[in-house]
């Protein structure tokens, strides 16, 4: 896999299709890939890595890219397409300054869990067969692939690229991998459960921001909470309501437009099941408003912008709310 | 707000001008009785009204948050309170799944003929809220008067 | 030196925690670790460190300063100031240790910070060498010795015991009231110290070459041309400043409740695109100049301006925690490169 | 420095008898901004007024709070009153402690404590007000009538006779519309063509009147009092101004085989063709779709009779762009295609027929020559059986419509009378669900139709129409009597549901005026502004708004026309000026509030921006037209970066007034 990418990606570079290219570079140990812009073949072959650690959503970097003159390839996912699109219907990627390249992908892993799973001080990953072997400081581990792979890939919602100007390997198909059972889970908690359990999860919060820096529904010139004239803004949870804010407010201001890529999640250093806020409303505009899937086409509205003369009224949130305990 | 020992709910009611506004009224000049806990803020249209605004009272020590506006099809901007209604179902929602007391926030169509229904939904609101007891779960400790 | 069976540090906890807090480093409930008050029953977490550094004891992310209120037409002040209470800090890894030694030379250099030096003078740092350093560990660059934490009190843990060598006053006084310490040899501690530096002899950045990170390369390095890409992708959160051990940036915000004006300070990071933000606008207008000043300032400035002393302890929690993988080693290396 | 001066209102005792309006006004006097603070019997009154007028200038007040009654009550004469001391209008707020407080509340105390928070809610927000000045748009004194049917002229004569320009534009070859095709009119069976041609003529006569016939709509752009239209002039490849309409070439034209639609097909006609003898313009047309000239280029036979040379091969679609300061839509109706209800064999044999085509059939300028014939033997028929409501008030939404059409009771009353009345020996039955009369003269007309003419109505739908040896064979059941009924018919009539103009639908999307899910367009209010579209500056007139008969129509073609000219009137338009206000730094041009804007009020523009180091950037940010936002603030909510602001109710304002009443 990662060879046909680099070769595209030289062969774009050399006929001159574009003048740069985005993909992931090689870090210090061989999961830590940075984002990165290429520029000669010469960088691709140097330091071009596909790989199970290749997560990073890079559509978001697209708003800038496609602003900086002369044309770009990217290396896009299924889960990525969607992103981009989404980006696209909000005019924030000029679409004729980007070759997108939509590279198939069977689930990208997490170095965490992998050291969570007793591997510290891993220096390698090797794949055997369907599993992981990872050498570490103080020998050898092995583990299966699954319990490796971030939580968004083990419940993957699409391997369809919805967008592409070529396709790397296969066309896939939307998947229903049940990522709505933990967002039940909780629904079907009570109140106090539920309380208790996003109390002890948002309170690890260090308002770094990295979920929403990363977040390609995030994609404002100016945060609210950045802005002293949105009377919003705040820099540090100063008190738990201010922790519950931030996650509230972004979770609504990205909702109907938030593709679930997960990259909230992925990035979290306080591993904040942030991507079940987002699930919960996409769940609800599924139920209450018909299935929607942010990023999957161009014309459709949000469903925030939109409605119809027969919706539920605010009240169904007494019968249908949580509470089913 | 404690009041001699009994809990005062502190209720904050967006009222659309041409409707729910007006309807406010009416239960006025009918001097149709419902609790001084309830301040209304008016708001152009149901749609006018920001998520921000609702945690922002919760914030600042409501209790309760109530919203009406004109019945759906008769909004004076033809389309506002559509809007709105999505945005607060979801938003209502959110609220519950994060654990936070359903109760708190309601959203009512209320006409400009509606003064009796106007006083009796903020009878009913306050009475449900006062049941509820104070915000806990939402409110900001450094704006707490207890 | 002293020691304790393991089967006791329940015992040394509670009597640590007895007339003033103990913190120790606990899985929190995602599995990662977090200094947490010791009460009974919570146990010592068996990773090798927390994911926010020991710094948040003495200079937490949020600390009030004063407040404010506002009757009529006059103002008066108040005091509000949380109370400085004593406390113990208990498994603080040779790395974060460090980190206090920078911390003072920001914040207890005259004019002191008066509310991080009473946080200091009330703690009591009680260190725990390191037996098992991660692949992204690199504190011997900076000529930490990890085997062998500073501290009021230091630690050393194998599978039976607990070896305690109080090094300060503070330590002594701690050691005074702990009469289920024995006294022990150092045989096992220097034991298990040769088998950790085996290990510390394999990390994949030992050898880091921070030549030419100094004053008189300062302006080569700001004019480098890699600051470029390796900022790039840089996305401009603060998890490396807020996850740093040595970040020491705050910011003086003022919040009103209606009924008092709260001014408080809570951490800033150089990464946000309105740190220092002025009437007249951003003084580092892109991610590369506000990339480049956290660098330069742990890898040059500070130094600079504290006998070399780096403003870096190679605890590599930013190179696991940073949402692109950007981090100060992949930092040292590039720029590094054009001086060897 | 806010320098705020409060007046509280006794409202004599409306107020003072259940808030100590004394200790009000004490109690607002210390609040922060506030430089003074007074109470009186009645603020609205002239010594009122006078007070405030005179505390403007004395203390040089930046901004006034009046707690009083509702601001819908006295908003206005306030604002006026510190208008005329100089202080801008916007700068006041009310603090309704009448309605919202003194009248709901029996105890004193309670009453004072409230009325203090919401005078501290108005204090709070008024230290956030801005001068607002109301902005002006001019008005082009022209009207667009999109339709000539008799909705569309009845608007255009108003307007016209009101002394305005107005254009319509049609895009058939003719106005005059669907009327033009009826027979009688009921209630009064008098004839369609004497009451409308008169009207049409009128129309083209009238010199403020410009007709483009066989145009259509191409794009709008624009808004209330400046709308810029472009009209495509379909090429008819005659000359209109030269064609003196003596339809010599429609006499020659060898193709005769062409399917005459004013006949809805019952006969044929030529290739080139003026619609009827009545057309206006009446002007020849070349159906480019049939004539041998413009498709194997060989033939030429019009032009060769033509004496004055009107005919011209070579013409091409014309695109006009005009000024106009408002539009009228009057795109009517169509009955809808019959070919889903095959219960009834319309498809399977000519002699089942729609209502409009029987009205061809019966009318003198018909393909029968107003002879009752059956299209299939042109015999007469004996036995008539009409079907009421196929595809209205339908469940099924894919075969028909689930509303009412209005007219098919009548017309068919109509059409059964008539048919009896000329031809006695004809049996009429006529099926129904309900029989709908509302309207002048409508009951007592149906009751002819059964009493005087002896017309057969049965209640019960008709299951089935088997066309067999030259009969129709229908089955009904009679819903009364509970039985089923057998027929033989000669002829079967059925009352098509009505829908709008296929048109309709991308016009409203240009004129961004609202439609309802069976494409009819939306009025401002359903009760308040029937014929007012949300869009300002568009107005609706006849069956584009609703299915109606011709008074109802006509009817409401004046009220559009004097709303338009109400609209013509002025000068310039006042807009209120509490619109949006995007912030051009924070906007990040995404369109989320484009797309919840029910005015179209909002557009974007690429704009350049300074970026850092001394770079420029272009950016796709919102801008909204102040003469068409109506101040709803849908988008502000719909903007995640808050870059959309609300004048007069922006977010700080609203956030102050919690706080205040939260504290």
């Amino acid at each position: 896999m990662q060879q046909g990418l680099k070769e595209k990606a030289i062969q774009l570079l050399k006929d001159k299709t574009v003048d740069r290219v985005v993909g992931w570079k090689a870090g210090e140990f061989f999961y830590d890939l940075t984002p990165a812009v290429f520029h000669t073949p010469e960088e691709i072959e140097k330091d071009f890595v596909f790989s199970v650690f290749s997560g990073a959503n890079l559509s978001k970097y697209l708003i800038a890219e496609s602003r900086k003159g002369g044309k770009v390839a990217a290396f896009l996912k299924p889960c990525d397409t969607y992103s981009f699109q989404q980006l696209l219907k909000e005019h924030r990627i000029l679409r004729e300054n980007v070759y997108v390249v939509g590279v198939q992908c069977d689930g990208t892993c997490d170095i965490e869990k992998i050291k969570a799973a007793g591997c510290d001080g891993v220096t390698a990953v090797r794949e055997e067969g369907d599993g992981l072997v990872a050498e570490t400081l103080y020998g050898e581990h092995r583990m299966s692939k699954k319990d490796a792979l971030l939580d968004r890939c083990a419940v993957c919602k699409s391997h369809k690229l919805v967008v592409y100007d070529e396709l790397l390997g296969e066309q896939g198909e939307e998947q229903d991998a049940g990522r709505f059972a933990e967002v039940e889970k909780l629904e079907r908690m009570t109140p106090e459960e539920r309380y208790s359990f996003w109390r002890g999860e948002l309170s690890r919060c260090i308002r770094c921001n990295a979920c929403r820096n990363v977040c390609p529904a995030c994609s404002c010139e100016k945060c609210i909470f950045d802005n002293p004239d949105s009377g919003a803004r705040n820099k540090a949870a100063a008190d738990s309501f201010e922790e519950n804010m931030f996650h509230i407010i972004r979770a609504f201001h990205v909702a109907s437009r938030c593709t679930d890529c997960g990259e909230c999640s992925r990035v979290c250093p306080q591993h904040i099941p942030l991507h079940l806020l987002n699930r919960k409303f996409i769940k609800d505009i599924d139920e209450l408003y018909g299935e929607y899937q942010a990023g999957a086409d161009m014309d459709t509205k949000p469903p925030l912008m939109d409605f119809t003369k027969g919706d539920a009224d605010p009240s169904v949130v007494y019968e249908r709310g949580g509470d089913k305990a | 707000m404690q009041v001699n020992g009994e809990f005062q709910p502190t209720i904050v009611a967006f009222c659309c001008n041409w409707c729910s506004y007006a309807g406010a009224d009416l239960s006025g000049t009918n001097r149709l009785q419902y609790p001084a806990n309830v301040k209304i803020i008016r708001i152009p249209c149901s749609c006018r009204l920001n998520p921000l605004f609702i945690l922002r009272a919760f914030q600042r020590g409501a209790d309760g948050v109530i919203l009406c506006g004109c019945h759906p099809g008769d909004c004076h901007y033809t389309t506002g309170n559509y809007y709105a209604r999505r945005r607060m179902t979801l938003l209502f929602s959110m609220l519950d799944y994060l654990g936070i007391e359903k109760e708190r926030t309601r959203v009512e169509w209320v006409s400009a003929a509606e003064g009796g229904k106007f006083a009796a939904t903020m009878n009913d609101f306050v009475a449900a809220v006062t049941k509820l007891g104070p915000n806990r779960r939402l409110e900001d400790l450094r704006c707490s008067k207890d | 030196m002293k020691k304790l069976p393991l089967s006791k540090i329940d015992e040394l906890f509670k009597a640590l925690s007895a007339g003033q807090k103990l913190y120790i480093p606990a899985d929190d409930a995602a599995g990662q670790a977090k200094f947490t008050v010791w009460q009974e029953g919570l146990a010592l977490s068996q990773k090798l460190n927390t994911v926010r550094s020991a710094k948040d004891l003495f200079f937490p992310q949020v600390e009030n300063l004063v407040g404010f209120k506002v009757t009529g037409k006059q103002i008066e002040l108040i005091e509000s100031r949380d109370p400085a209470e004593p406390f113990v800090l208990f498994g603080v890894r040779a790395c974060d240790a460090r980190s206090f030694d920078i911390l003072d030379k920001v914040f207890l250099a005259e004019p002191a910070d008066t509310y991080y030096k009473a946080r200091r003078e009330n703690g009591v740092v009680v260190t725990m060498a390191c037996t098992r350093p991660a692949e992204t560990c690199f504190c011997t660059v900076f000529g930490i010795d990890p085997t062998e934490p500073a501290g009021d009190v230091s630690c050393w843990m194998d599978g039976e015991s607990l070896y305690w060598q109080a090094n300060t006053e503070k330590g002594e006084k701690l050691t005074a009231g702990l009469s289920m310490l024995e006294d022990s040899g150092e045989e096992a501690v220097r034991a298990q110290q040769e088998k950790t530096r085996e290990i510390l002899g394999k990390l994949p950045l030992k050898d880091l070459n921070l030549k030419g990170f100094d004053g008189e390369h300062m302006m080569e390095l700001f004019q480098s041309p890699k600051w470029a890409s390796l900022s790039e992708s840089c996305l401009g959160c603060g998890t490396c400043t807020f996850v740093c051990p040595t970040c020491q940036c705050y910011d003086i915000e003022e919040f009103n409740t209606g009924s008092e004006v709260k001014r408080f300070r809570c951490w800033d990071s150089c990464m946000y695109s309105d740190f220092t933000k002025m009437s007249a606008g951003q003084p580092r207008p892109t991610q590369l100049e506000r990339f480049r000043q956290r660098f330069m300032h742990k890898l040059v400035y500070f130094p600079t301006n504290n006998d070399g002393m780096y403003g870096c302890v190679g605890c590599g929690r930013c190179l696991q925690k940073c949402p692109i993988s950007m981090n100060i080693a992949k930092v040292i290396k590039t720029l590094g490169e054009d001086k060897k | 420095m806010q320098r705020i001066g409060v007046f509280v209102c006794w409202c004599g005792s409306n107020i003072a008898a259940t808030v100590d309006v004394e200790k009000v006004s004490e109690v607002l006097g210390h609040e922060p901004g506030v430089v003074f603070s007074t109470n009186y019997q009645y603020m609205c009154s002239q010594t009122g007024q006078d007070m405030i007028q005179s505390a403007i200038r004395d203390y040089k007040l930046t901004g006034v709070v009046i707690c009083s009654c509702s601001p819908r009550m006295h908003e206005t004469t306030f604002r006026r009153a510190c208008e005329k001391a100089g202080l801008n209008p916007y700068l006041v707020e009310i603090a309704n402690i009448r309605e919202q407080c003194s009248w709901i509340h029996k105890d004193k105390a309670v009453g004072t404590e409230k009325a203090i928070i919401l005078g501290r809610a108005a204090i709070a927000k008024v230290q956030l007000n801005r001068p607002l000045t109301a902005g002006e748009s001019p008005v082009t004194k022209r009207a667009l009538v999109i339709g000539g049917g008799i909705a569309g002229i009845q608007t255009a004569l108003d307007i016209a006779d009101a002394g305005f320009p107005v254009d319509i534009v049609e895009k058939k070859p003719t106005i005059g519309g669907k009327m033009t095709q009826l027979d009688k009119t009921f209630p009064t069976l008098d004839c369609a063509a004497c009451i409308l041609t008169p009207k049409m003529v009128e129309a083209a006569q009238n010199e403020n009147i410009h007709i483009y016939s066989y145009s259509e709509v191409e794009a709008v752009k624009g808004f209330v009092g400046n709308f810029r239209v472009t009209i495509r002039k379909k090429a008819r490849y005659v000359k209109e101004d030269v064609c003196t309409g003596c339809g010599l070439c429609t006499e020659k034209c060898p193709q005769k085989k062409v399917p005459n639609e004013f006949n809805l097909g019952l006969d044929t006609r030529r290739a080139i063709y003026i619609p009827f003898a009545q057309a206006v313009p009446k002007v020849a047309t070349i159906d480019a779709d049939y004539c041998r000239m413009l498709k194997e280029g060989k033939c030429g036979v019009c032009s060769k009779v033509c004496t004055a040379g009107a005919i011209d091969y070579k013409q091409k679609d014309e695109l006009i762009e005009e000024a106009y300061g408002a539009i009228v839509v009057a795109t009517g109706y169509n009955p809808i295609k019959l070919d889903k209800f095959d219960e009834f064999a319309y498809s399977q044999s000519p002699d089942v027929v729609s209502s409009l085509e029987f009205e061809r059939l019966m009318n003198a300028a018909g393909p029968t020559g107003g002879v009752l014939l059956r299209p299939s033997d042109h015999t007469h028929p004996k036995t008539l059986v009409f079907v009421q409501c196929v595809g209205s008030r339908c469940d099924s939404e894919e075969k028909g419509k689930p509303y009412c059409s209005k007219i098919c009771c009548m017309y068919t009353a109509k059409h059964a009378m008539l048919c009896r009345e000329k031809y006695p020996d004809t049996e009429v039955y006529v099926f129904y669900i309900d029989v709908r009369t509302p309207g002048k003269n409508f009951d007592e007309f149906y009751r002819r139709a059964v009493e005087e003419y002896g017309v057969h109505y049965i209640k019960g739908m008709v299951g089935k129409v088997v066309p067999e040896n030259g009969k129709l064979k229908v089955q009904a059941s009679d819903l009364l009597d509970n039985r089923q009924l057998h027929i033989d018919a000669d002829m079967v009539v059925l009352a098509a549901a009505i829908e709008p103009d296929e048109s309709a639908r991308p016009l409203a999307t240009m004129l961004t005026a609202s439609m309802d899910t069976n494409n009819f367009f939306t009025e401002a209010h359903p009760k308040l502004r029937p014929v007012e579209s949300p869009t300002a500056g568009i107005f609706l007139s006849g069956a584009c708004q609703g299915p109606k008969d011709i008074p109802e129509t006509v009817a409401q073609a004046g009220a559009a026309a004097s709303k338009a000219i109400g609209l013509l009137c002025k000068d310039h338009l006042t807009c209120n000026p509490c619109v949006a206000e995007p912030d051009e730094l924070m906007c990040n041009g995404c369109s989320s509030c484009e797309k919840v804007c029910p005015y179209g009020a909002i557009t974007y523009a690429d704009k350049e921006f300074r970026g850092p180091n001394r770079t420029t950037l272009i950016r796709r940010v919102a801008q909204v037209n102040p003469a068409v936002c109506q101040g709803c603030g849908a988008c502000t909510v719909a903007c995640p970066s808050g870059a959309m602001d609300l004048k007069g109710f922006s977010n700080k304002q609203i956030m102050a007034e919690v706080d205040a009443i939260c504290r």
